[in-house]
């Protein structure tokens, strides 16, 4: 399998999550906010898995064992088994339901607010200032 | 491999740029669906099977139906599209772009030639990623559920549309 | 007697206090009983206290000891009453001390003051003050005395002040005109400024000497200063400027022709007889001191010599009849200054002695002619007032005789007459500026007369001279004209009484008696005095013409301007330092210090106002935010 | 592969447990009444269901804190890798739970009359707590995220549960948008250190970073963290929503936010940039002083003359947080002791305050009209003077008078901040203070002057508010007088 | 062990003050006064009788010792020497005519008054008594906020501006003040192996580097500075007595403004000698200019508390310039001034509080000519401000004097510029009493004169000021002890000064004249000839 340098799925997700970030700070469709927090979420996801993949792992149980033990490996370093650590996607699979939580609170304020602000621009709801 | 990871990623890239420009609502959702499957194959690629199948069960299945499920709610259909004309001026792209250029430079600039290592491309079969899940990670699975039960729990509050005889009189004074 | 000392200053003090406190609720009669009782009282101890005193002295002391060598230690009584302020490093009592110069003091003080309170029971029958009058008097009788017989310099810097606070309050009697207010308080602050001079004196002395207890700093002063050394200079020096203050000479004299603001009593025996004496006293009781410094001695008599000529020309054209009479003061003191410059210590005493009965006499007087003259003070509206007050005309006579030192009648010469012959044989110029003052002196005294008494009436005088406003006048007079006996130099064949009594505590004379310069230099006072009252007579008696000849426009009506405006030194003080310092008040009330911490505040509230504008509410400038606050930490933490 | 649990794992997680399941069995019991009481058993309407609600929560939330000396007992324990459960954890899960329950009755006497308001108030109550918890004792990314995310998300429906108000909704709007930016910025940050460092448990990264010279993507990634968490503690450049949703959010949940969530993260943070002696390096010390000192600035400026009482208490919590951020930047060595400690204490001090502030605030408004302007405030003595004396005694302990505990907390944020001689951050936190005086008494001397404006209607209290009230008021001037018993259980449970 | 009481009986009486004054207020005032009565009582036995004084205590008179944050090293520790007796006795006094003067100007709210002026009391107390670190800062900041509500509620036209400032001038200073306590704290505690305590004794003879010491002691100077007060810093103190009621200005000036001497005497000098010398020079500067400043400012007034305000910041000058000459003789002088002060300051706000309240304006250009309907007030006021310009026979004169001579061996040239202050004094104090008593009656007054309570208030006050003026024997022998003591505390300071030999400053009674001619800045006069 060729190898895919974490590096370059590193600025993917940075990339994506940039492109989330522009449409969370240009949109004023709180719909479209929405939609890009999720770019932002999935891109942080994609990050994980990215960097889950590029760590060998030593069975997880042995570097849970019950105390914190001393640090096995040094920074960087490869590992000698084969199989690359779950920990990273484990992580997706927490992002991914924080994502769904998140959107379904998202669209509940979203219904809110169609039918008692009106409508969906995010700047009718720049009553309190000062 | 290789190859396969660059096209999925330029896709994926190009599609999210479509969702974030997109004056129609369901244009943007549909090429945000097309973004997640270019990930999921991503994922596929780095050696994640099961979290690529959760990314297109879940992530564009079950969250992107719930948008299209809300946008046909409130049929915002193309009187939105006019509202978004005047809400998408160019004008008020400038700022945006600009300050999340510098920042996706500044990310740029870190990981390039920096980030040590090559993905093994090993798979994580699905059966090692539930032993984890449900080995040392099982609190963190509970926690989610607790994430969810609260998601439930809000959004069932904040979305009763059975208002009450307080609620409508009280609805008067606070349209402040 | 001895033990009483302290009941001489202790019976006006309670006389002040009886009537500051029940004053008010007392009938005017038993207010007068009171106050005349008090000094009365006080006087009569005086007297024995005298008697016994100078009866036990003279075992000791009356051998005048052979011209030169260190006198025989002053023969003194001492009282301390209580510890005053007891610092580990400062020890400072209520001592009083009684010698031959406080005994001369005290005595003056308490008759002329028994007097005056007697006369003034009748000059101030018809005003509402009355009580406080009284109490007022009575505190300054009982702080002169504190001052007098003061043994500890501390003690009688308090009467030093007390007498300054007294003539404030008194001056400012009449408080509903504004102007006496302001003169009352131009006096307070231009003595308070030599006050300053002399405590700034007291602490030179303390730190040096360690003490300030008079007799001691003396002693150490002549045992560790050598003569003329930076330390007794500055000390004399300082000790100057309190009594320059005190007794207004230049170029702290402005304030007494201002205090004439107040009641005429009040005139004759603050601002004639003691208060303005006191600087007098302190240069005498601290000799020592200025024959340590001798340059500064000089400076005392050059003072006395300038001020005397100085305020002779100033009351000469004084229309005012109390100011003229001020301005004379001013000119007699310094008389006393030039006798203490040149070390004619007993001579000035005893010139105060007779200055304070012919000068107070002069003021009673001039009381009784602005008071029946329904308070005219202009002497030139005056006129003929010889056959209406007989009485007072002899007595403002024999007064101003005195003032003018007729030679061998009044008892001005005789004071006169010793300080001018002793002057002649230490300085010339002096002299010659004291002959020139006598003159000056006869000219001015004898115009007041003229002007006064004779000529045409020109406003009537109502009613008549009260028996007790008269008495002290007569008695008074009396003591104008004979008071110069007790101390008749033996040239005249008389016996200098005086003299020896001041020479138990103050360095004698000097040996120098050659007889010749004594009999020439009194030949030529009495010479320039006999013509300065002829030309007196000429112009303003037989031809009144001239007098308005001298005002006519030109340079003598500017020289005339000037003289009368007191050489035009309140002009230059208003000048130099009154406007610029109640400008600078007026400029700063609003203490610009405060501006710097307000503009602190008002910073604030505008980046208060500036960062509320950041709040605007609107969600994706929140977000905007965000992001730049990510962009700037990652900014520090790549390239810095 | 798999984890096998033992009974002292059991005991040591007993609190958490205990509030999670409480979370569930409330929702049980809510339902069930809710359908009895359509079904006609139980009295109709929502109020019986909200109090039973309440005292359910309360009881749990009580229970869980009686079990902390039982999870001690078993402490220091390592749960997982994900939580750890020690006497630094337990203590401020006390900390968090007492917290709790004084919101959970001031907000009972909020909703008191409101039907509508439902029982979930103690559900999200419940859970947001049980978050909380999760943070103090996370070791782990992915318990610090869980837990991060749980407390969140409740808060969003929490900040805009007041269905009727507009206000409400714009804040839950808010509040949601941005938190979910700043977690994903967390979330990017923790993927580039766990891409450098291979490591996700927080102790072990504390230790390897303490050793090598930082790399720099993980620089990068702290930082990116330190957003999602400066988001959360509303420390400056990220504090733009504090005002906003203080102000629409109900108070009881506005007391919630200003005190358990920021506490909650500020232990976290305090545990890994302390606990481990990890020394702050060049960048993030730097970073970190910059915003400390901004915060106490512009927390105190914006609040100068603000008429909104929310949206002042909302920037003074601000500017207390950077005094806070203090006691982190002096954990320097030989500090460290005094350190956390002066963060506990200045904690305790700062959450009896706030919730003392707030609940005032709360007692005094309800779902239709909240009590929030100055006028509302202006010669409350009259009509209130107990209330009014309760209010001025908390702003007193927030501006750090003594007699009050928030003296106590200032003094130990000083002592720590002049013991690791910090001159600089000192000079700011005293000048901050006087700029904080200004505010707390124009408001403290607004309650005892008479308003001309026709005064608002005299409000009924609560008992149970009321109640709240009076125990944080004793605690207040207790422990200012006499702090020896706060003093032994920091030092006794802190001790790392 | 009575020490306690002195704070005990006026917080109780507060607190007892406040429900009793909601039934009677006239209850509540004669509640006060009698525990201003029995503390000022208290405090007079002890001065007489000074019993169970064992050498054992050294100079110390009474004492009261009792745990409070072992954690910390703090402890309530009372102790009571000449300098604390004579300042509480000062409080009872003021504290007493504070309750009288306010029982005809204050009647709405009248319990919560009394409750915050006898906190007042009780915090002043509990300064003077501290000598605990901590517990001084404690009770330094605790008096600030019954004094800011006493302004804020009860004050004049602009009272909540003054009373912000005030308060934010005072608790900023003093919480750079407590950054320097917790500095000295730590220094002391990393010197002693970790014996961290915040005892003023043990902590007196910490070493340190002469930068810290110069750092720590300018934080206590800016505290005490501010509260004394000095110029730079003064400019909350007219604003605060204009608008604070007569009970709160007479405090104020008499005792609040104390605690900053206090400071310096018991604190400042002591714990930093070496520093203190260096910085002797620039704060006797200060205290000259702000003698002067304040005289020129208040001769410039229109508002007759104005006026009294600047002219106390001039009398406060004499006080910082006779600290820092630290000889016996400039530091018995800062205590006469201290006293002196208190009684005159404190006489004259009484009176200006009669004034406002019968004619209902402070306003110098408006009042005039009182003298005729109010002679017994004309003349009580014609003597406080005599005292206040220093008029030998009444107190502020022999403090003043004191002072002066003190300085005088250091730098003359000092004394000179500050004499000028006795004449600048003289123009204020004479103009403040002829513009309200003489001159013409322009809006014609008519007034009711002293009735008995007020005369009963005068009559204690003269006698108080004339005492002090005649027979300061009885203060000045209370406070050597503790002068004694103060010096040779801040003698044993730092080791050898810079290289100076010991200069043989003869002790002042000695015949040799004084080698020191002021060229070395030897503190002065230091009679125990140690620098």
């Amino acid at each position: 399998m060729a190898s895919i340098s974490v590096e370059s799925g590193l600025i993917l997700s940075a990339v994506l999550f940039g492109l989330g970030l522009i449409g969370v700070l240009a949109r004023r469709n709180i719909l479209f906010i929405l939609l890009s927090i999720e770019i932002m979420l999935n891109a942080a996801g994609l990050a994980f898995v990215v960097a889950g993949s590029a760590w060998q792992d030593e069975s997880p149980t042995v570097a849970a064992s019950a105390a914190a033990t001393e640090p096995t490996t040094s920074v960087g370093g490869y590992k000698e088994s084969t199989v690359p650590q779950a920990d990273g996607q484990v992580m997706f699979f927490f992002v991914l339901t924080m994502a769904a939580a998140e959107v379904s609170v998202g669209l509940a304020l979203v219904l809110r607010m169609h039918s008692q602000a009106g409508s969906l621009d995010a700047d009718a709801l720049s009553r309190m200032r000062g | 491999m290789e190859t396969v990871f660059y096209i999925s990623a330029a896709i994926a890239v190009l599609s999210t740029l479509m969702v974030v420009t997109r004056r129609n609502a369901v244009h943007a959702l549909l090429y945000l669906i097309v973004s997640l499957l270019a990930v999921a194959v991503i994922l596929f690629v780095l050696g994640g099977p099961m979290v690529a199948v959760l990314e297109v069960i879940v992530y564009a299945g079950a969250i992107m139906v719930l948008f299209v499920f809300v946008i046909i709610v409130l049929n915002i259909g193309h009187e939105a599209v006019r509202q978004e004309r005047q809400w998408l001026r160019p004008g008020n792209w400038i700022g945006p772009a600009l300050l999340t250029g510098v920042l996706a430079a500044e990310l740029v600039y870190i990981l390039a030639g920096r980030a040590a290592g090559v993905a093994s491309g090993e798979q994580v079969s699905p059966a090692a990623l539930g032993a984890s899940l449900f080995g040392p990670y099982v609190l963190g699975v509970e926690m989610a559920s607790l994430l969810l039960l609260a998601a439930l729990v809000g959004a069932y509050h904040l979305g009763r549309r059975t208002t009450t005889r307080q609620e409508q009189g009280s609805d008067g004074i606070d349209k402040r | 007697m001895r033990q009483l000392l302290w009941l001489i200053p202790a019976l006006p003090l309670a006389g002040f206090v009886i009537l500051a406190l029940a004053g008010r609720a007392m009938p005017r009669r038993a207010v007068a009983a009171v106050a005349v009782l008090a000094l009365g009282l006080a006087c009569a101890l005086a007297v024995g206290v005298g008697v016994e005193f100078v009866a036990q002295g003279s075992a000791t002391q009356w051998t005048s000891p052979a011209d030169g060598q260190s006198p025989v230690p002053a023969y003194a009584w001492r009282q301390s009453l209580w510890q005053w302020v007891g610092v580990d490093g400062f020890k400072s009592d209520v001592v009083l001390r009684l010698d031959s110069l406080s005994l001369v003091f005290v005595l003056v003080i308490t008759f002329v003051g028994a007097m005056i309170v007697l006369y003034s029971t009748g000059f101030m029958w018809g005003d509402d003050g009355y009580s406080r009058f009284f109490a007022y008097m009575n505190l300054f009788v009982a702080m002169m005395l504190t001052l007098v017989l003061a043994g500890d310099l501390l003690l009688l810097y308090l009467g030093w002040e007390g007498v300054g606070l007294c003539s404030f309050l008194l001056i400012g009697f009449w408080y509903k005109d504004p102007a006496n207010a302001r003169a009352a308080r131009k006096a307070f602050i231009v003595t308070r400024l030599g006050d300053t001079a002399f405590a700034i004196g007291l602490f030179l002395l303390f730190t040096r000497l360690g003490t300030l207890d008079v007799q001691e700093v003396l002693s150490r002063a002549a045992a560790q200063w050598p003569a003329g050394s930076t330390l007794a200079t500055a000390a004399a020096l300082l000790l100057l400027g309190g009594a320059i203050g005190k007794s207004a000479q230049l170029p702290l004299q402005t304030w007494l022709p201002d205090a004439m603001a107040g009641p005429t009593p009040v005139s004759a025996l603050i601002h004639a007889a003691t208060m303005v004496t006191a600087g007098v006293y302190l240069i005498a009781r601290m000799h020592v001191l200025y024959r340590l410094a001798p340059q500064v001695q000089l400076l005392v008599g050059i003072i006395g010599g300038a001020t005397l000529v100085y305020a002779g020309l100033s009351a000469l054209t004084q229309t005012d009849l109390k100011r003229a009479l001020a301005y004379s003061t001013i000119s007699q003191i310094g008389y006393m200054f030039l006798a203490l410059g040149v070390g004619a210590w007993s001579a000035g005493i005893f010139h105060f002695v007779t200055h304070a009965f012919f000068k107070s006499l002069l003021f009673l007087a001039a009381g009784v002619i602005i008071q029946r003259l329904h308070e005219e003070h202009d002497i030139f509206r005056m006129g003929g007032l010889l056959r209406r007050m007989p009485l007072v005309f002899w007595t403002f006579l024999a007064g101003a005789a005195s003032l003018a030192a007729l030679p061998l009648v009044t008892a001005g010469y005789y004071s006169k007459d010793l300080i001018l012959s002793e002057a002649w044989s230490s300085n010339k110029l002096l002299w010659s500026a004291g002959v020139l003052g006598a003159f000056i002196t006869a000219l001015y005294s004898f115009r007041l007369v003229g002007v006064i008494f004779f000529g045409q009436e020109k406003t009537a005088p109502r009613g008549r001279t009260p028996a007790v406003m008269a008495l002290p006048l007569v008695v008074l007079a009396v003591l104008a004209v004979a008071a110069g006996f007790i101390n008749v130099p033996p040239l005249l064949g008389g016996w200098p009484g005086l003299t020896r009594l001041l020479e138990w505590t103050l360095p004698s004379a000097g040996i120098h008696h050659d007889v010749a310069a004594e009999i020439g230099s009194s030949l030529a006072v009495a010479l320039t005095t006999l013509a300065g009252v002829a030309v007196a007579w000429l112009v303003y008696v037989r031809k009144p013409a001239w007098s308005e000849a001298i005002v006519r426009p030109g340079l003598r009506r500017l020289v005339w301007r000037w003289w009368n405006a007191g050489w035009g030194f309140d002009w230059l003080y208003d000048r130099l330092f009154v406007r610029p310092f109640v400008g600078l008040a007026r400029l700063n009330r609003d203490d610009f210090i405060d501006s710097f911490f307000d503009s602190v505040a008002w910073t604030s509230r505008q980046t208060h106002r500036a960062l509320s504008l950041t709040q605007n509410g609107q969600l994706r400038w929140y977000a905007m935010v965000m992001a730049l606050g990510a962009i700037l930490a990652l900014g520090v933490a790549i390239f810095i | 592969m798999s984890w096998n649990w033992t009974m002292a794992d059991a005991q040591a997680l007993l609190p958490l447990m205990v509030v999670s399941a409480a979370a569930v069995v409330v929702l049980l019991v809510l339902a069930c009444c809710r359908r009895a009481g359509v079904a006609g058993i139980l009295p109709a309407g929502e109020t019986p269901a909200t109090r039973i609600g309440a005292v359910l929560t309360v009881i749990a939330l009580a229970a869980a804190l009686a079990l902390l000396p039982v999870a001690g007992a078993a402490a220091p324990r390592s749960v997982t890798f994900l939580v750890i459960v020690d006497g630094y954890g337990l203590f401020f899960a006390g900390l968090l739970l007492s917290a709790c329950i004084a919101v959970a009755l001031l907000g009972h006497s909020y909703f008191r009359q409101e039907t509508s308001a439902g029982g979930e108030f103690y559900v999200l109550l419940l859970l947001a707590a049980a978050g909380a918890m999760t943070l103090v004792f996370s070791r782990h990314f992915a318990s610090f995220f869980l837990g991060l995310e749980i407390l969140s998300v409740s808060l969003y429906a929490l900040a805009a549960y007041n269905r009727a108000s507009l206000a409400g909704l714009e804040a839950g709007v808010k509040y949601l948008v941005l938190a979910a930016s700043s977690a994903s910025f967390l979330l990017l940050g923790m993927a580039f250190v766990y891409a450098k460092t291979g490591t996700m448990d927080l102790g072990r990264l504390a230790q390897l970073l303490n050793a090598a010279p930082q790399p720099a993507l993980v620089t990068v990634g702290l930082l990116l963290i330190m957003v999602g968490v400066g988001f959360k503690l509303a420390l400056v450049p990220f504090h733009l929503w504090t005002a906003d949703v203080y102000q629409g959010a109900p108070a009881a949940v506005t007391a919630f936010i200003a005190t358990v969530s920021k506490g909650a993260m500020f232990a976290l943070l305090m545990r890994y940039l302390v606990g481990v002696n990890f020394t702050l390096q060049y960048p993030l010390l730097a970073v970190l002083t910059a915003v400390a000192v901004g915060s106490m600035f512009v927390g105190n400026l914006l609040a100068l003359r603000q008429e909104n009482v929310k949206r002042l208490l909302a920037y003074s919590s601000i500017a207390q947080l950077g005094y806070l951020l203090v006691t982190l930047l002096a954990a320097g060595p030989g500090g460290r002791e005094l350190a956390i400690r002066a963060a506990g204490g200045f904690l305790a001090a700062y959450f009896i305050a706030t919730l003392g502030a707030f609940g005032v605030v709360s007692l005094l408004s309800s779902p239709q009209r909240e009590a929030e302007s100055f006028d509302d405030y202006r010669g409350l003595a009259w009509r209130h003077p107990v209330l009014a004396g309760v209010l001025a005694a908390m702003l007193l302990s927030l501006a750090g008078i003594p007699l009050t505990v928030g003296f106590i907390g200032k003094f130990y944020v000083l002592a720590a901040g002049v013991n690791a001689n910090l001159a600089a951050l000192v000079a700011a936190m005293v000048i901050n203070s006087g700029i904080g005086l200004y505010y707390y008494l124009r408001l403290a001397i607004a309650l005892f002057t008479p308003s001309r404006a026709e005064p608002p209607p005299r409000v009924a209290i609560h008992p149970a508010g009321a109640a709240v009230l009076a125990v944080l008021t004793v605690l207040l001037v207790a422990v200012g007088v006499y702090p020896q018993p706060l003093l032994r259980l920091l030092a006794a449970v802190v001790a790392l | 062990m009575i020490l306690i009481w002195f704070i005990l009986i006026p917080a109780a009486a507060g607190l007892l003050a406040w429900p009793v004054g909601r039934k009677s207020p006239l209850a509540a005032r004669w509640l006060c006064l009698a525990a201003m009565v029995a503390t000022l009582a208290l405090g007079g036995w002890l001065w007489a009788a000074t019993p169970d004084h064992d050498a054992a205590q050294g100079h110390w008179l009474a004492q009261f010792r009792a745990p409070w944050i072992p954690q910390w090293g703090a402890q309530i520790n009372l102790r009571l020497d000449g300098l604390s007796l004579l300042l509480v006795l000062l409080t009872g006094l003021l504290g007493v005519m504070a309750v009288l003067c306010s029982w005809s100007e204050i009647h709405d709210r009248v319990g919560l008054f009394h409750l915050n002026l006898m906190w007042m009391l009780a915090g002043l107390m509990g300064v003077f008594l501290a000598l605990d670190l901590f517990l001084f800062y404690f009770f330094f900041e605790l008096m600030l906020v019954p004094l800011y509500f006493l302004i804020a509620i009860w004050g004049h036209e602009h009272r909540r501006y003054a009373a912000v400032k005030f308060f934010i001038f005072t608790q900023v200073s003093g919480l750079f003040m407590l950054a320097g306590i917790l500095a000295l704290y730590f220094i002391h505690g990393r010197q002693h192996g970790g014996d961290y305590t915040f005892d003023y004794v043990r902590l007196l003879g910490t070493s340190m580097s002469p930068t810290s010491a110069w750092l720590i002691m300018g934080t206590f100077f800016l505290a005490f500075a501010v509260k004394l007060p000095a110029v730079p810093v003064h400019t909350w103190l007219p604003d605060a007595h204009t608008e604070a009621p007569t009970a709160g200005s007479v405090i104020l000036a008499g005792v609040l403004l104390k605690v900053g001497a206090y400071g310096l005497l018991r604190f400042l000098v002591p714990l930093f000698p070496a520093a203190a010398r260096d910085f002797a020079p620039a704060a006797q500067v200060l205290g000259v200019a702000g003698i002067l400043y304040g005289a020129i400012m208040a001769f410039a007034q229109r508002d007759l508390k104005r006026l009294v305000a600047y002219s106390s910041i001039s009398h406060m000058g004499f006080v910082l310039l006779g600290v820092f000459s630290w000889n016996s003789l400039a530091m018995a002088g800062a205590m006469v001034v201290i006293l002196a002060h208190g009684v005159s300051t404190g006489a004259l706000f009484i009176l200006a509080g009669q004034v406002q309240e019968r004619t209902g304006t402070r306003d110098l250009d408006r009042l005039g000519g009182l003298w005729e309907t109010a002679p017994r007030m004309g003349g009580v006021a014609m003597l406080f401000a005599l005292a206040s310009l220093g008029l030998p026979g009444l107190g502020n004169f022999i403090g003043e004097f004191l002072v002066l001579a003190g300085t005088f061996q250091a730098s003359p040239v000092l004394t000179v510029v500050a004499a000028g202050g006795m004449v600048a004094s003289a123009i204020y104090a004479l103009w403040l009493v002829q513009r309200i008593f003489h001159g013409p009656n322009r809006e014609s007054w008519r007034l009711g004169d002293l009735n008995a309570r007020e005369g009963l208030m005068y009559a204690a006050l003269v006698a108080a000021i004339v005492w002090i003026g005649l027979y300061p024997r009885a203060f000045l022998d209370t406070f050597k002890p503790a002068g004694q003591w103060l010096r040779e505390m801040s003698g044993t300071g730092v080791g050898g000064s810079t290289g100076v030999p010991p200069v043989e400053v003869r002790s002042l009674l000695g015949t040799k004249p004084s080698v020191n001619t002021g060229e070395t800045p030897v503190l002065p006069g230091n009679s125990e000839g140690r620098p």
